[in-house]
């Protein structure tokens, strides 16, 4: 019972979900929508959604859903047509930010109001995982039409936990139980309030002081200091947030490999580990997060050892070398990196040059190359290790993440794992991956970190899986 | 006469200042009787008003203080009493108007406002007979139209209105004595005729006593009973004015009325001297129908914007080389206009001026180029011609640097033999004007003036601001100078008399046209323009048996005079 | 020497102290901030960026006067070299609008008619123009760092100085001794910058030390948007900025550069309102 | 009323004013290096996508061209979309101006508040003890910065005395006010000791003016003289200094709703220009730009109503 209150750093921008790829709106998504597949607790499993069922043809082109007897919040029934519509919204509509990811899908079809038939282009082993982004989530197909997309994207009709009771934007947004969600039972809430908070001290204050009942993004530097208040539960939820130092490796002596590997060398995560992230962290041996599916545990480790680097840099007849560090303007976390990052490169003879811009200048300039290296993280939206592959290694449209990072080996193996529909042998291909890259160094994995968010000791349950979505069907809020 | 109202005994006023005491009452005593009028008159500085404000305890700083002495009003000692009764001693008893109206009425207060705040807190009456009584002190001070100017505010009046209201907001409180420093030292002569009357009507109506505190014997003469003469502090000699009028004692009395304008002076008379232009020499300057209009500003309720205010309309003058010309009026008349007209520093609207022969308007640049070098210009206010961050002798320097008729290494000596010629000390040159008196200030105004060497110099009512002695040695110095360098004088003032002393020739505007002009001896005894015969009728003369005219009443709804505000 | 000189001669010293108390605490204070600075490197215990990871986040204690922040760089030092880049904001944010606001008044003042006009637009629409877009746009256009800043300041702050000395080109081009000047046949130049502009300028110049104040206070909003200067350089506002994380565990990395900011802010101000009576600005 | 002539003839002047602003911000936010489609986007961008999104907002189209749809929109009373919000910026303003208007103005009823009574308090003590107190805590509370002052407040108020919420804005009335006491206050001691020290010195001139002695002269106490007097005849340069101030915090109100959480339009403002949200950026600097002139307009109204010389 009760009404959760939870900061948060921004307000949500809209509530269509095909109009969005910001975090802060798909989280709420999955308070409000539902989807056709769900990803567990643990981020590492698929589970039935609004699909009760699902069967794959053995080409692995179609897909069979059963749709499960549940109901939008204004007391229709969703249907299969629901469904369609809206995953060919989402590949059709022209204001969707995600059509690209739904391509594959070449027909989807409602064969009875319970049975959704999706026949892909082609094999996609991520294909399930994409449906249980928040994007994809299924929308009211008759409220869409009677209300019109504007509308709809302020007050949706949707079939998750929580209704849209009203949205002061810049405020907050409030959220009501939803009787007819199928898992109604579940919801032990009344409502939840989505606070927005900028200020990262007023938000935790905020919680201290007992007017929020949670707040996520807690500042690292903040940790300690909240675990000891009595008042207080901190949690820490692994999430597949892995933070990186992005290498242009069309830049000069960036190319060779063995500079990249002294880069690497130079560079101490463990003091960056310490200091940065207050111990929260933990070092980072693979652009896949630990945790997440094909995780590979044994991956190299570069040992801190400035002197080598130094060494390595003169084999490779480097010397002086000056980059340009990027760095995005207002996020402390990265500051804070730059500036340990710049002295320990200094220590093996290199210079790096601080140049702050602002967060949008900063991704222009990293996708046109106009830099040596920076800092930057990914985070997995699906559950898939494909989407961050593809983006990483596979050669696609943005120069492999910005970094200008070019093997054919590597290119080759990431499209066959895509298609490889056999657990075991995909497992395989993404251990070697990860070797390859490692090896060749396509950028320096720093460390993984986990969400970090505050509650007050009354609030039971609350939680964020790996890929960020809250659960808040089973927070309680005791008295 | 009767017994004294007020007696002061031995004042003595102290400033407690960083650099040491001094003193500034020294054991003044005076008395004034119920129903007088008492004249206090003595040069700038002297301390007539501080002597009026200590009778109240209103120093004009926390450093000044009584040091000894007693103020007896109807017995009860001023300087003893707690500053609670002073209250109602303030206003109630003794009412103080001031010379410069503007500046103490309360600009953003209505004027009937501004009385009946009096009468409200001194007689406890409620806001509607306030009001009542206000607008009945309005009358009586001769406002034509008192309900309707109850809702004025000050700025919507004439100087002379203004005055009238400063009166009476101190009327408002009905006092026994009333303290009146300088009312008329702003004000045209034709109004200061008018507040003086009204003033005597109140004494006679009211039973007033009046502390009449003014620099010009004239109106002493003309309004007071007793005279009473201040220097330095000092209370040099008191009496019936008649005595002191015919029977000086003190030398600076003494001088004080011999350099009064309206004296005859013995020997030296403007008109005697003969006129040298004949008519073969060609004019130096020749005004032909000149027109200056100004765009109306800030009257937009008043018909349209962008409708013009002629200051000077179809004026023509011919000036010969070595005339010395007055030019007189009223403020407002128009005279600095067709000054700075006349050399080129306020554009023109029609007609023509020509300086030795070259027409302005024609030939705009060589002229302006020859009456910068050849004419210059002193003006009224001495502090505010001279740049306060340049020293005398930079000033001068700068004007012999620019004008390159001196070479380089000859201009301080220059700047010594213009110093020597205004009769200033050499030293002077050091000096910055903050530092100097206006008197001082003037003469080193006119220096500059010299400097340029100039065939023509345009004196804007430059003694105006001036003590009559001061005066006195100014007027002295131009005489010389015209004299000695064969200048050329145009001198504008509202002063007649000091006009008549100086000047062959006099042109008297009025609303911006010359109105009369002549030989001053003629257009002074036989004025023909009623105007001008009402300008000389207002001064007040030294002689208290010769009568002044009545001033001439404001019309109502006539515009809104400037007023002059001096430093 | 007697007793009596002594000490009448120590009551004179008193009493010009006591008269010019403002003025000597205003330019004590700046004097005490140009020292350190200029002495930055003797003075400092410590390197203001060496980062040392076993002292971080370490309360005030002998070793460190002013405790070390999240990377164990030594806040008096920081605070010491900060000096120089917060002295430098608010000297260079205020020269150049001075500067600029001091021509661009002066002329718009002494011409008149449609320069006049045409300023005066200029300045309406600068008035009003959103400053927080011309600050972030610039930034933002240009990069963070002192260099868009002074240009944003430089921008916006020249309009104050250009209304202050055009209104006092307004009175003073009427004055007698302008008038004089021009009669006597002086260049407008020589009018314009001999005679008028430095009577003009006494108000202008008691604005720009409150005006350093702002420049200041604009430098720190900036840091706490995350635009202020490069790290690792120290600079006050940054160091609040980024030591708010640590505001109720680690006071002292917020407090002494904060402190650092007020003092400066309150020498300017003294000296301002000293200079303001000193030079009788409103009068 | 013919000395309020100007109101009726000034908004003419705003025209040109809002036309060169509209031209600056235009050209100013598209100067700016970043791509707000490739923003929106995220890290997820690709080339289609961007090209899908620049042509739904006319990004693709010349500058000009841009200008005058922009113009045109202006003239039908819209302001375009929104390329984040995906809504009419002139509704999303609407949603935001409530906050902030109400921040402003209660920063400065209570900088009045403050500053009023310090003023009056130094300037009759002018010299004194009372006086120097007043000087020095107004020389200082101009330096602390707001951002810091604000947390402090914080931390006082709300954490260890629990008196007043923490940070929001608060639905009702009396919530609203008492979700507007710390952040009004955190403006108003800066704001109120820039006043005070205006205040101040216009009094002290003003207690030592002709009209003051003349007033005293009439037997007025020393209360009435400053209240009906010398407070009425220092207000003018006051309330133009205060015209210039509303301005400032007007467009300076980010750190403030930051700080507090306050949804208004300097976060809105803020996002908007990080996220290169340019419809929102140039629809909120004009309706600052007008929130500001119209400011000023008051202060002219008033002025010419205190002081009744003033003509404008
Ligand atoms: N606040 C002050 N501090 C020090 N000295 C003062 C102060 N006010 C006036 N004085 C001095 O007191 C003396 C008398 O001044 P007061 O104003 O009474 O002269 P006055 O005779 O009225 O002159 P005026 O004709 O110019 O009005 C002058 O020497 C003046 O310098
Ligand atoms: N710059 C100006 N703009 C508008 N009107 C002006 C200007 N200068 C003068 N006037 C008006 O022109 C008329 C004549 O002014 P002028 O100064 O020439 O008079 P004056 O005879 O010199 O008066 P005073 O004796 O007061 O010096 C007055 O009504 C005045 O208000
Ligand atoms: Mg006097
Ligand atoms: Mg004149």
């Amino acid at each position: 019972a009760g009404v959760l209150t939870i900061g948060r750093r921004e307000d949500s921008t809209t509530f269509d979900p095909i109009k969005t790829a910001q975090n802060i709106d798909n989280w709420v998504f999955s308070n409000v929508y539902d989807v056709l597949v769900r990803v567990d607790k643990t981020g590492t499993k698929l589970e039935p959604g609004l699909a009760e069922s699902w069967t794959t043809s053995d080409d692995g082109l179609t897909y069979t859903f059963k749709i499960r007897d549940a109901r939008f919040s204004d007391g229709t029934p969703l249907t299969a047509e629901d469904a369609v519509f809206s995953l060919l919204r989402i590949r059709d509509d022209e204001g969707s930010l995600w059509s690209d990811s739904y391509k594959v899908i070449d027909t989807a079809v409602a064969t009875d109001p319970r049975t959704l038939t999706i026949k892909l282009k082609n094999p996609s082993a991520p294909f399930l995982s994409t449906l249980a982004l928040p994007n994809a989530s299924v929308i009211s197909k008759a409220g869409m039409e009677s209300l019109g997309a504007d509308a709809y994207a302020e007050r949706p009709i949707a079939s998750g936990a929580f209704i849209v009771e009203e949205w002061r934007r810049g405020d907050r947004i409030i959220l009501k139980k939803n009787p007819n969600f199928w898992q109604a039972d579940r919801v032990k809430l009344d409502g939840v309030e989505w606070i927005s908070v900028p200020d990262d001290n007023t938000r935790m204050l905020n919680v201290e002081a007992g007017e929020l009942d949670a707040a996520i993004f807690v500042p690292f530097s903040r940790v300690e200091e909240l675990k000891k208040d009595p008042n207080l539960n901190v949690l820490t939820d692994p999430s597949t947030r892995e933070d990186h130092l992005l290498i242009n490796h069309a830049h000069g002596d960036l190319g060779k490999r063995e500079v990249r590997q002294a880069l690497d060398m130079a560079i101490d995560k463990r003091a960056i580990v310490d200091a940065v992230t207050f111990g929260q962290g933990t070092i980072a041996n693979s652009y896949i997060p630990r945790g997440a599916l094909y995780h590979y545990a044994d991956n190299l480790q570069r040992p801190y050892d400035p002197e080598k680097a130094k060494q390595m840099l003169a084999d490779a007849g480097v010397s002086n070398l000056t980059l340009t560090y990027l760095l995005r303007a207002g996020d402390e976390v990265d500051e804070q990196t730059a500036v340990l990052i710049q002295q320990q490169l200094a220590k093996a003879g290199i210079t790096a040059n601080l140049q702050k811009v602002d967060p949008s200048q900063e991704w222009d300039m990293t996708v046109n190359g106009d830099y040596d290296i920076s800092v930057n993280y990914w985070t997995n939206d699906i559950l898939d290790p494909d989407q961050k592959t593809t983006f990483v290694l596979g050669h696609d449209s943005n120069n492999n993440y910005m970094t200008n990072y070019k093997s054919d080996a590597v290119k080759g193996l990431v499209a066959k794992a895509r298609q490889e529909l056999d657990p075991a042998k995909r497992a395989q291909m993404y251990f070697d991956l990860q070797k390859m890259a490692k090896q060749d160094v396509n950028w320096i994995d720093l460390y993984y970190s986990p969400y970090i968010n505050v509650a007050r000791k009354n609030v039971e349950n609350f939680y964020q899986n790996p890929l960020g979505r809250f659960f808040l069907e089973d927070t309680v809020k005791n008295q | 006469m009767s017994a004294s109202v007020l007696s002061v005994r031995d004042l003595t006023v102290k400033a407690h200042l960083d650099s040491g005491v001094r003193v500034l009452l020294d054991a003044v005593s005076l008395d004034l009787a119920k129903g007088e009028i008492l004249g206090l008159v003595g040069e700038s500085g002297s301390g007539k008003s501080l002597f009026c404000r200590s009778l109240v305890r209103l120093l004009p700083s926390s450093r000044l203080t009584i040091e000894t002495g007693i103020v007896l009003l109807e017995g009860r000692d001023l300087t003893a009493v707690t500053d609670a009764e002073m209250l109602s001693v303030r206003g109630r008893e003794i009412g103080m108007i001031f010379q410069n109206p503007t500046s103490h009425l309360d600009p953003v207060m209505r004027i009937g406002d501004q009385i009946a705040e009096g009468i409200r807190y001194h007689q406890d009456l409620n806001a509607r007979d306030a009001r009542a009584a206000a607008v009945e002190i309005l009358a009586q001070v001769g406002f034509p139209d008192p309900v309707r100017h109850f809702d004025s505010y000050p700025h919507e009046f004439s100087g002379g209105m203004r005055q009238r209201a400063m009166i009476g907001v101190a009327l408002s409180c009905n006092p026994k004595i009333l303290i009146a420093d300088e009312p008329t030292t702003a004000l045209d002569v034709t109004i200061q005729a008018q507040i003086l009357n009204l003033l005597m009507d109140l004494r006679d109506k009211r039973g007033l006593s009046i502390i009449l505190i003014t620099h010009d014997l004239g109106i002493v003469a003309q309004t007071c009973d007793r005279i009473a003469v201040m220097r330095n502090g000092r209370l040099l000699e008191e009496g019936p004015k008649r005595a002191i009028l015919s029977h000086p004692k003190d030398p600076y009395t003494i001088n004080l009325i011999h350099s009064h304008p309206s004296m005859p002076e013995i020997g030296v008379s403007a008109g005697s001297e003969t006129v040298r232009s004949t008519g073969a020499l060609k004019p130096l300057l020749e005004v032909d129908d000149l027109h200056v209009r100004f765009p109306s500003v800030g009257r937009l309720f008043k018909g349209a914007a962008g409708k013009a205010v002629s200051a000077v309309s179809g004026v023509s003058l011919i000036i010969m080389p070595g005339e010395t010309v007055g030019i007189v009026g009223e403020s407002g008349s128009g005279k600095s206009t067709l000054a700075r007209a006349v050399l080129g520093l306020t554009p023109i609207s029609s007609g023509h001026v020509s300086f030795d022969g070259i027409d302005l308007a024609q030939q705009r640049r060589a002229g302006l180029a020859k009456l910068r070098r050849e004419t210059a210009m002193v003006f009224q206010d001495p502090f505010n011609a001279l740049n306060p961050r340049l020293t005398i002798g930079q000033t001068l320097a700068e004007v012999l640097t620019v004008q390159a008729t001196v070479a380089k290494l000859d201009i301080p000596a220059r700047i010594g033999e213009l110093l020597d010629l205004v009769g200033l000390d050499r030293e002077f040159a050091h000096r910055k004007p903050r530092s100097m008196s206006g008197g001082q200030c003037q003469r080193a105004g006119i220096a500059r003036a010299l400097a340029v060497n100039p065939k023509m110099i345009v004196a804007d009512e430059c003694v105006a601001a001036l003590d009559v002695t001061i005066q006195a040695q100014i007027i002295g110095l131009f005489r010389d100078l015209a004299a000695k360098m064969d200048l050329t004088l145009i001198f504008i003032a509202h002063d007649l008399a000091t006009v008549r002393r100086l000047c062959t020739r006099t042109v008297v505007m009025y609303r911006g046209e010359v109105v009369e002009e002549g030989p001053s001896e003629e257009v002074f005894s036989r004025p023909k323009h009623a105007y001008t015969a009402a300008l000389i009728a207002a001064i007040p003369d030294i002689d208290p048996d010769k009568p002044r005219l009545k001033g001439v009443e404001p019309k109502p709804g006539e515009p809104i005079q400037t007023i002059k505000r001096m430093p | 020497m007697s007793v009596d000189t002594l000490s009448s001669g120590s009551a004179g010293w008193r009493t010009i102290f006591s008269k010019h108390l403002m003025l000597v605490t205003g330019a004590g204070i700046l004097l005490f901030f140009v020292l350190l600075a200029t002495s930055a490197p003797v003075l400092a215990p410590y390197d203001p960026i060496l980062q040392n990871g076993d002292a971080r986040l370490q309360a005030p204690s002998l070793l460190h006067p002013f405790g070390t922040d999240n990377f164990g760089r030594d806040v008096l030092s920081r605070v010491i070299w900060g000096t120089r880049i917060d002295l430098q904001i608010a000297l260079i944010g205020v020269a150049f609008p001075f500067l600029i606001g001091t021509a661009v008044g002066t002329i718009a003042g002494f011409f008149g008619g449609i320069v006049d006009a045409l300023f005066m637009r200029l300045v309406d629409i600068i008035l009003a123009f959103p400053f927080l877009v011309l600050m972030l746009s610039i930034i933002a256009i240009l990069g963070p760092g002192l260099g868009s800043f002074y240009i944003a300041m430089a921008l916006v702050g020249w309009v104050s100085y250009a209304r202050l000395i055009r209104a006092q080109m307004l009175v003073l081009k009427n004055s007698d001794y302008a008038v004089a000047a021009v009669s006597l046949g002086f260049s407008r130049m020589r009018i314009m910058f001999r005679h008028l502009l430095p009577n003009a300028i006494a108000g202008s110049i008691v604005f720009a030390m409150s005006d350093a104040v702002l420049v200041l206070l604009s430098g720190a909003a900036v840091s706490y948007l995350g635009l202020g200067v490069q790290p690792p350089l120290a600079e006050w506002g940054v160091m609040v900025a980024e030591g708010q994380s640590f505001i109720t565990t680690a006071w002292w990395i917020t407090l002494f550069p904060g402190l650092s900011i007020v003092c400066l802010a309150f020498g300017f101000s003294m000296l301002g309102d000293a200079l303001g009576e000193r030079l009788g600005v409103g009068e | 009323m013919h000395r309020y002539r100007f109101v009726l003839t000034r908004p003419l002047q705003f025209l040109p004013v809002i036309f060169g602003i509209s031209v600056i911000t235009f050209i100013l936010v598209r100067l700016i290096p970043g791509d707000p489609a490739r923003n929106l986007l995220g890290s997820r961008a690709t080339p289609t996508a961007i090209a899908n999104i620049r042509a739904q907002y006319g990004l693709d189209q010349p500058m000009w061209l841009q200008y005058l749809y922009f113009l045109k929109n202006l003239a039908d009373g819209e302001m375009g979309k929104s390329i984040l919000y995906k809504i009419d910026v002139l509704r999303l303003i609407v949603t935001r101006i409530e906050p902030t208007v109400a921040l402003v103005a209660s920063s400065v009823i209570l900088s009045i508040l403050i500053a009023m009574p310090m003023a009056a308090i130094a300037a009759r003590n002018a010299g004194k003890a009372p006086d120097h107190a007043v000087r020095i805590v107004s020389t200082f509370g101009i330096g602390f910065p707001p951002f810091w002052l604000g947390l402090m407040l914080i931390i006082l108020f709300s954490v260890e005395l629990g008196l007043l919420p923490v940070s929001g804005y608060g639905a009702t009335i009396g919530d609203k006010l008492a979700h507007l006491i710390l952040p009004s206050l955190t403006v108003a001691l800066s704001l109120s000791t820039v006043l005070t020290r205006s205040l101040r010195a216009a009094m002290i001139e003003s207690l030592k003016s002709d009209v003051a002695t003349a007033a005293r002269a009439r037997g007025m106490p020393e209360h009435i003289v400053f209240w009906r007097h010398v407070v009425p005849n220092s207000l003018v340069p006051t309330v133009n200094l205060l015209a210039v101030n509303i301005g400032w915090l007007i467009g300076g109100s980010v750190v403030v709703e930051s700080v507090f959480a306050i949804p208004g339009m300097g976060q809105l403002l803020v996002r908007a220009i990080f996220s290169r949200d340019y419809m929102v950026v140039q629809g909120v600097a004009m309706v600052f730009a007008c929130a500001t002139v119209l400011v000023n307009f008051v202060a002219d109204i008033v002025t010419v109503a205190i002081d009744p010389r003033v003509r404008l």
